[in-house]
């Protein structure tokens, strides 16, 4: 069953076309991968899909309801999380406060309870506490509860702004790039810990990567945009040998920084 | 594979009720204007003679407001912030120079020479402001360069702060007056002089300006600063000394703004500088910050505003001592314009910055 | 390495030098030049020069590691801003440089040279001070860990307790009035007993601090301000103020209150949700003139209410204010935020003082007859009992504050303050996060605003100038964005101070405009970061350094 | 052992507080400073007639119902100002403060073996000035009397903290007729200078009957003296016939009045009075002639502008300006004294017009604290504050340098004598008779 669909999703900034016409289908449960050269619209589709662009025109839609031109923060409460390329903390709060945001949506108390200290607020924050020290676990990152976000070293940055965005308790996760920057053993943790939230957690993964490697070996289903455009859909083996997609990193391999070589060929594991 | 697309999107952003209140309470404002404008054309108090008067004196003011408004636009194309001191860089000017021409005028140079006086009074005057700009430019700013944006904003405050209370206890608290100038007294047609020589004043600095920037290296590297500044780090453009030449020159008009200033106000305070800056801030703003001739326009829109507005707006509504309601016009058409087209009326040159 | 000593010894010589002329020609050292602080010998005035001249010394000296290369390179940047100061007695006495520099006096030549006027005895002085504040200043920073700052703390105190002599004297007993202070300032043998004191007191609380660190103990101050004992007996202290403060001390406690008031509730917009809100005075305002048109019978409907019916209505008021105020900026970030705020607040001011609503706010004239709170049949009129009332409010607010810190919308204010972006992307919405600490920022506001109006008895649109936000802010710079003790910290030292120093008055604004400089450049965090912030840092470093060394970013903090 | 005697006062000073509350309950609602002020002395209330000090007064220090203030040997008796010194007011001030130096000056310093001490506020001409100098120097205990304040709306926020306080101010030149107006008049205040009733009359017959002009504008700044006395100055000509053809208003901090004069200009008065402060009033002299159908009009202020600075600040444009005001030409010798000392002193001619007035208001105040202050044998003096403020309304003919004064149970004290000058030389080094002279009457 489809958990997210785009239909003719279309977005312009000025006279670029960062997004045209790309229809996206994502299977709940799937680990599904967005690829493309720079500038190919990946980010702005994560943009869309959040709320934080409203699209020219299409149609976005997430467990058959649309939610296009939606409020970003209605969108996340809906169940659609994600994370940031360029990691995006809260940096000067702790760890846990980190989480503990995420959670925003399921704590529920008033602002009388929050005044009064009532039972309910201490039930509630209890609650969310524990439940954020689960997910820190979940990610490995217990006994640096307290430590201040920016202090953290790189990976577990990383970790954190996945245990952040867990805490909203997503239906669908949209991973911007989690492993860049990230030496190899890193980035099979990262890897495994993908699996695990789908696997664990019956999460849903839309992932944009750039290290080909990872997308080969975790994704279901790989969609591959340029200029915005959808050119090739299918499993890793499909996408692999579609001469258009060869074409498109082939083509402009040197200008995108990204070699040939990045792109395993046929045959390779 | 294609889907035939069951619904097709076509509106923006669904509506929201705290954008709905906001726009009602324009379109509430709007229409009390527009009212009010009816009602006071139709009682038809003025004659056409004290319209154009009108406009006459919003010009002159105007005109300074834009002189100083270049130098926040320019400040804020480079740096992205809001050069709070500016105003202040204005006043220092104005109050320093009082001085050199209250000398030339017990002198007798003055009547002697009045165009030698006068240009040596904006030289000055420039020069003064162009050192505080730069001064307040290294110590208030640059060492916060990459700190949060809330960070050299409250340090703007601070250097406005401190360069009032400074110079009122440099000068006194009291109010100087310049000398009059011989050759600028009296009308020509409906203009005074005085306001003749700001807008030749006007005129041609920013002409100088213009052409600085368009054929000058360090002009050059202050656009490319202003288009993107790791870039033109990454080409080899002094970035500290674009950024300083930026404040130089925002200085240095600011400086002649002080003495037009005098030449039309003719009384000068510490304290001078502080609504004039946050108007001509406002017609930065209102222009399209970042945009050069932006400023100049805005400066003058909003100075023919201010002037006309109270008797256009209000005088229909009988509303008492309409004139006082001049700066509550100004301060409500900047924040208008902030709420509903924070781009100005020509445009922000200097796009990029994300600003949802 | 020496020419590049020299040169740095040179350049910090010169800064102060500068400093001192600026301080100089503004007026402020010959202002406090009648000032006495200890004995008939040390006036504010040299306690100002010496310490700008020990400063130099200590800029220029701390770079090295030893005493040896310390001492001497810290002499030379002194005694060359002595020289600079020489010269500036100089041309004052010699030019006459009256008709342009109001402070050109040959008064200020003679508090330059310590008395000695521009000439070769002046110099001679001068240059000596120079020398010694050099060696002080070396010296003490060559002492061994906690004996520089405590003798340096101890001397600063001793100097407050001299500047304070007017206000503190009547309050003290007889004798001990008698013994620590001479005719002005304090007396020699009071000066050197409180020095002592202050001295051991210091030490003291330094070993316990020590102490405190090594039993790991998280921030030893707060611990022990939260210990019931303690919290009982601050609140004790607090409430007896009209007791003993006097009419004049319980004035000013009760507009150091009226800061505090606002700075708190600054604090949800600026410190808690990154809003920076230079039209905050529109709240004060707001509450001040709803409490006067309800209760004096001045204006509008001719009829007055009860303060304390007043009250909530002003606070309501106000709240809708900060609605009306926060809906429209909700997109605006930084400085545009900032310019919007500081338009709605000169708007209010404008209106307030406009002819055309005059029949209903009073005009320029503003409303007097305020209306003043009683309880059953106790009238709270004197500064004194009005001090009852603000204190609470103050509790009050600092009550409601930490509830709403420690609460879901306290984090997820924080959440916009650190990334507006994710916050929403975290399912914060954007506008009741707003909208909320505008409000309640507000309410806290207009809460000042209606004792004010109350105290005072009347209200004039020129008391919500554009500068009454600008002390707010400057109150929550210093103290620390954030920081709740901070704001107490801040008012005290930036309203209650100026206003116990009579001569200060007219550079308040000059001092506020250093404070937010300085504060940005050299102390961001403020003077009492933040709480948890704070504490956060410290564990995390400390248990960060165990864990990977090499990789703890440092932070802004 | 001043320990448990501090412990007991502050135990005394809590009972007192509540039996104060108690008994404040009972009496009328109407709240002290409302009270109206008896010209006659309540016998049972102030404890020690106007005489010298009695032998039983000696021994007792004396009771007053809003205080006693008590002077023990070797303190001084500390008398305050509150004007405005700085801003574009400053000269208005600074003028009235140096008659109160001179006037200590004149009692050689003393007062009953006392020092006279002078400590002030500035008030900054305007309200808020006014309410933070009130406050301030409300809470200085030692205070005995105030010399103030010098601009109207000051006294109108000012004056009510000063009464709270127990406090008495008698201004130099406050003008507003607000302020004694019997509605609104605040126990704690009284005045030496002219009420603003007869400026604003005087003014008038001078435009109508001298000038023989009819339509005139008025402009005021939002002060409550600029506002009351435009008022006073437009009824009075519509009284002797003439037409007020726009009464209009700016704020202090405005500096282009162009578009405000347009305004006026629409209506085509003949006159123009405009009787409010520097630096507005200044920018109104310089712009208004240069406004089509303005150029011939006259331009007329009042004493707010009676300072050098009207006239070095607009130069050429001030001549010609009428300016009315307290007149000095028909004071006797005493003030031509005055005058000499004052130059003496400060090296210039008085700055402007209220240095004789708190030279007055000081030894008012100095003949009422003699009439009242108790003295004890060790020296110690008391000085009872209700006492006070009723001898001061008991002031009869009062010989100052301004005139005969007499207070009247509002605290109009003021022999008023009105002039109006006229502008004829931008040379303000003589000020005044090089730039001004009178011409009316």
């Amino acid at each position: 069953m489809a958990l997210l669909e785009t239909f003719h999703l279309t977005k312009r900034f000025g006279g670029l076309v960062a997004l045209r016409d790309v229809d996206l289908v994502v299977q709940e449960r799937a680990i599904h991968s967005v690829i493309g050269p720079n500038g190919a619209g990946k980010t702005t589709l994560f943009n869309c899909i959040t709320g934080f662009l409203v699209p020219d025109a299409g149609d976005i839609r997430f467990s058959g309801t649309s939610i296009t031109g939606l409020r970003p923060d209605l969108v996340a409460r809906l169940g659609i999380a994600r994370t940031y390329q360029n990691i995006r903390l809260f940096r000067h709060l702790s760890v846990l406060d980190n989480v503990l945001i995420g959670l925003h949506p399921h704590i529920n108390y008033s602002l009388l309870d929050a005044i009064l200290r009532t039972s309910r607020y201490r039930r509630a924050e209890r609650t969310a506490e524990r439940e954020a020290r689960e997910l820190l676990a979940f990610v490995g990152l217990t006994g640096k509860e307290f430590f201040t976000a920016v202090n953290l070293p790189y990976g577990d940055q990383r970790r954190l702004e996945i245990a952040r965005a867990l805490a909203l308790r997503p239906k669908l996760l949209l991973l911007d790039e989690p492993t860049a920057g990230m030496n190899p053993h890193e980035t099979e943790e990262m890897i495994r810990l993908i699996r695990r939230l789908r696997d664990e957690r019956g999460i849903t993964i839309l992932l944009i990567e750039h290290d080909m490697k990872v997308v080969m070996n975790i994704s279901d289903v790989v969609t591959v945009l340029d200029f915005g455009e959808k050119i090739a859909e299918g499993t890793p083996e499909e996408v692999r040998r579609n001469p258009r997609v060869i074409e498109a990193y082939l083509g402009r391999g040197a200008a995108s920084g990204l070699g040939p070589s990045t792109l395993p060929l046929p045959g390779e594991a | 594979m294609t889907i035939a697309a069951p619904h097709r999107f076509t509106g923006g952003r669904r509506i929201d009720i705290s954008q709905l209140i906001v726009w009602t309470i324009g379109g509430i404002l709007l229409a009390i204007v527009l009212l009010g404008s009816i009602l006071t054309l139709r009682a038809g108090h003025y004659t056409a003679a004290q319209w154009r008067d009108f406009v006459v004196f919003g010009i002159a003011q105007g005109a300074i407001y834009a002189l100083i408004a270049l130098g926040y636009t320019m400040v804020y194309g480079v740096l992205r912030m809001i050069n709070f001191a500016h105003g202040e860089v204005f006043m220092s000017g104005a109050m320093t120079t009082f001085f050199l021409a209250d000398y030339l005028n017990r002198s007798g140079f003055l009547k002697a020479h009045p165009w030698i006086s006068l240009v040596a009074m904006l030289l000055f005057s420039g020069l003064v402001s162009m050192t505080v700009a730069v001064l307040v430019e290294r110590i208030a700013y640059r060492p916060l360069r990459g700190a949060p944006r809330l960070v050299p904003l409250i340090t703007a405050v601070g250097a406005s702060f401190f360069l009032q209370y400074t110079f009122r206890g440099l000068f006194g608290s009291g109010v100087r007056a310049y000398p009059a100038i011989p050759v600028l007294q009296g009308k020509l047609w409906v203009f005074q002089k005085t306001q003749i020589a700001v807008f030749v004043g006007v005129l041609i600095t920013l002409a100088l300006l213009v052409l600085f920037l368009q054929r000058t290296r360090a002009g050059l590297a202050i656009r490319a600063v202003a288009e993107d500044r790791e870039a033109a780090a990454l080409m080899g453009v002094d970035v500290d000394r674009a950024i300083v030449t930026t404040f130089a020159v925002g200085g240095f008009m600011a400086g002649i703004a002080g003495v037009l200033y005098a030449l039309v106000f003719v009384q000068v305070q510490f304290f001078m500088g502080f609504l004039p800056g946050i108007k001509a801030f406002t017609a930065a703003v209102l222009g399209g910050i970042g945009n050069l001739p932006g400023a100049a326009v805005g400066g003058l829109v909003l100075g023919v505003i201010e002037s006309i507005g109270p008797s256009l707006f209000f005088d229909g509504y009988g509303i008492r001592a309409a004139h006082q309601l001049k700066d509550v016009i100004a301060f409500t058409i900047l924040v208008l314009i902030l709420i509903f087209r924070p781009t100005g009326l020509l445009g922000e040159r200097l796009g990029g910055e994300e600003r949802v | 390495m020496i020419v590049h000593a020299a040169r740095r010894a040179i350049f910090i010589g010169l800064v102060a030098g500068i400093a001192g002329w600026h301080l100089s020609l503004v007026g402020l050292i010959p202002a406090f030049a009648q000032r006495r602080l200890v004995g008939d010998a040390l006036t504010f005035s040299y306690a100002l020069l010496v310490a700008l001249l020990a400063l130099a010394a200590y800029a220029t000296g701390r770079r090295y590691p030893g005493a040896v290369q310390r001492i001497p390179w810290g002499i030379l940047s002194a005694l060359l801003s002595s020289l600079m100061l020489f010269l500036l007695a100089l041309l004052v006495t010699h030019l006459n440089l009256r008709q342009i520099l109001l402070n050109a006096t040959p008064e200020l030549a003679r508090v330059l040279t310590f008395g000695g006027g521009a000439s070769g005895a002046g110099l001679v002085r001068l240059l000596l001070i120079g020398l010694l504040a050099g060696l002080f200043a070396g010296g003490l920073s060559a002492l061994p860990r906690p004996w520089g700052r405590v003798i340096v703390s101890a001397a600063l105190m001793t100097l407050l307790l001299g500047l304070l002599r007017d206000v503190l004297g009547p309050l003290l007993p007889q004798v001990v009035t008698s013994f620590l202070y001479g005719t002005a300032g304090l007396s020699l043998a009071g000066a050197l007993v409180t020095f002592l004191l202050a001295a051991v007191l210091f030490t003291l609380r330094w070993s316990l601090r020590a102490k405190a660190v090594t039993a790991r103990a998280t921030a030893a101050v707060p611990a022990t301000l939260r210990q019931p004992v303690t919290q009982a007996l601050l609140l004790l202290i607090l409430a007896s103020v009209p007791l003993w403060a006097g009419l004049f001390l319980s004035n000013v406690a009760d507009f150091v209150g009226f800061y505090i008031l606002m700075g708190l509730g600054l604090n949800l917009v600026l410190g808690f949700a990154g809003l920076l809100d230079l039209g905050y005075v529109a709240f004060f305002a707001v509450g001040a003139y709803t409490m006067a048109v309800l209760t004096s019978p001045e204006v509008g409907q001719r009829f007055t209410l009860d303060f304390w019916i007043a009250l909530p209505i002003a606070i309501v008021t106000t709240v809708l204010a900060g609605l009306l105020v926060g809906l429209p900026v909700l997109r605006m970030r930084g400085d545009y935020l900032a310019i919007a705020t500081l338009g709605f607040g000169e708007i209010v001011r404008l209106l307030v003082l406009s002819d055309w609503l005059k029949p209903y706010l009073g005009g320029a004239q503003g409303v007097t007859r305020i209306g003043r709170p009683s309880i059953a049949s106790w009238r709270i009129d004197s500064p004194q009992e009005f001090y009852l009332l603000v204190l609470l409010s103050c509790l009050f607010a600092w009550f409601l504050s930490v509830r709403l810190r420690d609460s879901r919308l306290g984090r997820s204010w924080f959440a916009i303050r650190e990334d507006e972006h994710v916050a929403q992307a975290m399912g914060i919405n954007r506008v009741t996060a707003k909208l909320s600490a505008f409000a309640i920022g507000a309410s806290f506001g207009g809460l000042s605003g209606a004792l004010f109006a109350s105290l005072v008895g009347s209200v004039v649109p020129a008391s919500f100038s554009l500068l009454v936000s600008i002390n707010v802010v400057a109150v929550l710079v210093l103290g620390g964005m954030g920081s709740l003790p901070g704001v107490v910290v801040g008012a005290l030292a930036l309203v209650g101070l100026p206003e116990l120093l009579r001569e200060f008055q007219e550079y308040r604004l000059l001092v506020y405009g250093i404070v937010l400089i300085a504060m940005m450049l050299f102390r961001p965090a403020g003077l009492l970061p933040e709480r948890i912030h704070r504490r956060e840092l410290e564990e995390a470093v400390e248990e960060a350094r165990e864990i990977a060394p090499a990789e703890i970013a440092t932070g802004r903090g | 052992m001043r320990r448990p005697i501090r412990s007991f006062t502050v135990l005394l000073l809590l009972l007192a507080f509540v039996l104060a509350a108690c008994q404040r309950a009972q009496p009328t609602p109407t709240p002290a400073p409302a009270a109206q002020p008896s010209p006659t002395p309540a016998a049972a209330a102030s404890p020690t007639p106007a005489a010298q000090p009695t032998p039983q007064a000696q021994v007792t220090k004396p009771t007053d119902p809003i205080g006693v203030l008590e002077i023990k040997p070797g303190e001084p008796i500390v008398l305050a100002w509150m004007l405005t010194v700085s801003g574009g007011t400053a000269q208005l001030g600074e003028d009235s403060k140096r008659g109160i130096e001179i006037a200590i000056e004149d009692l050689g310093g003393e007062l009953l073996g006392h020092k006279i001490e002078l400590v002030g506020e500035d008030s900054g001409c305007n309200p808020e000035g006014g309410q933070a100098a009130a406050t301030r120097l409300a809470a200085n205990p030692r205070i005995v009397a105030i010399v103030g304040s010098s601009c109207s709306s000051e006294a109108r926020v000012g004056a009510p903290i000063i009464d709270q306080a127990g406090l008495v101010m008698v201004s130099p030149s406050n003008t507003a007729p607000d302020l004694t107006d019997p509605a609104k008049h605040v126990d704690a205040y009284l005045r030496v200078a002219h009420n603003d009733k007869v400026q604003g009359r005087v003014a008038a017959e001078f435009v109508v009957n001298k000038l023989g002009l009819k339509r005139v504008a008025t402009i005021h700044d939002g002060s409550l003296y600029a506002e009351q006395l435009a008022n006073v100055f437009a009824e009075n000509v519509q009284k002797l016939g003439g037409t007020v053809v726009a009464q209009e208003a700016v704020s202090p901090e405005d500096t282009d009045m162009r578009p405000v004069l347009t305004r006026i200009a629409t209506q085509q008065p003949e006159l123009i009075y405009y009787p409010i402060f520097n630096p507005a009033g200044s920018y109104i002299t310089l712009q208004a002639k240069e406004i089509s159908g303005l150029e011939n009009v006259k331009l007329m202020s009042a004493d707010g502008l009676l300072e050098p600075q009207t006239v070095q600040n607009a130069g050429q444009a001030a001549v010609g300006l009428y300016l009315s005001g307290p007149d000095l030409t028909v004071l006797g010798p005493k003030y031509q004294e005055f005058v000499q000392k004052y130059q003496q002193k400060y090296g210039t001619k008085p700055v402007a017009g209220f240095h004789a007035h708190a030279y007055d208001a000081t030894m008012m105040i100095v003949e009422a604290i003699k009439k009242v202050a108790v003295q004890a044998p060790d020296g110690t003096l008391y000085i009872p504050r209700k006492a006070l403020r009723e001898a001061l309304y008991q002031t009869k003919n009062f010989s100052g340098l301004t005139g005969n004064l007499t207070c009247d149970q509002y605290g109009d004290c003021a022999d008023p004598k009105i002039a109006v000058y006229e502008v004829f030389s931008t040379d303000t080094a003589g000020w005044p008779d090089s730039a001004i002279r009178k011409i009316y009457p």
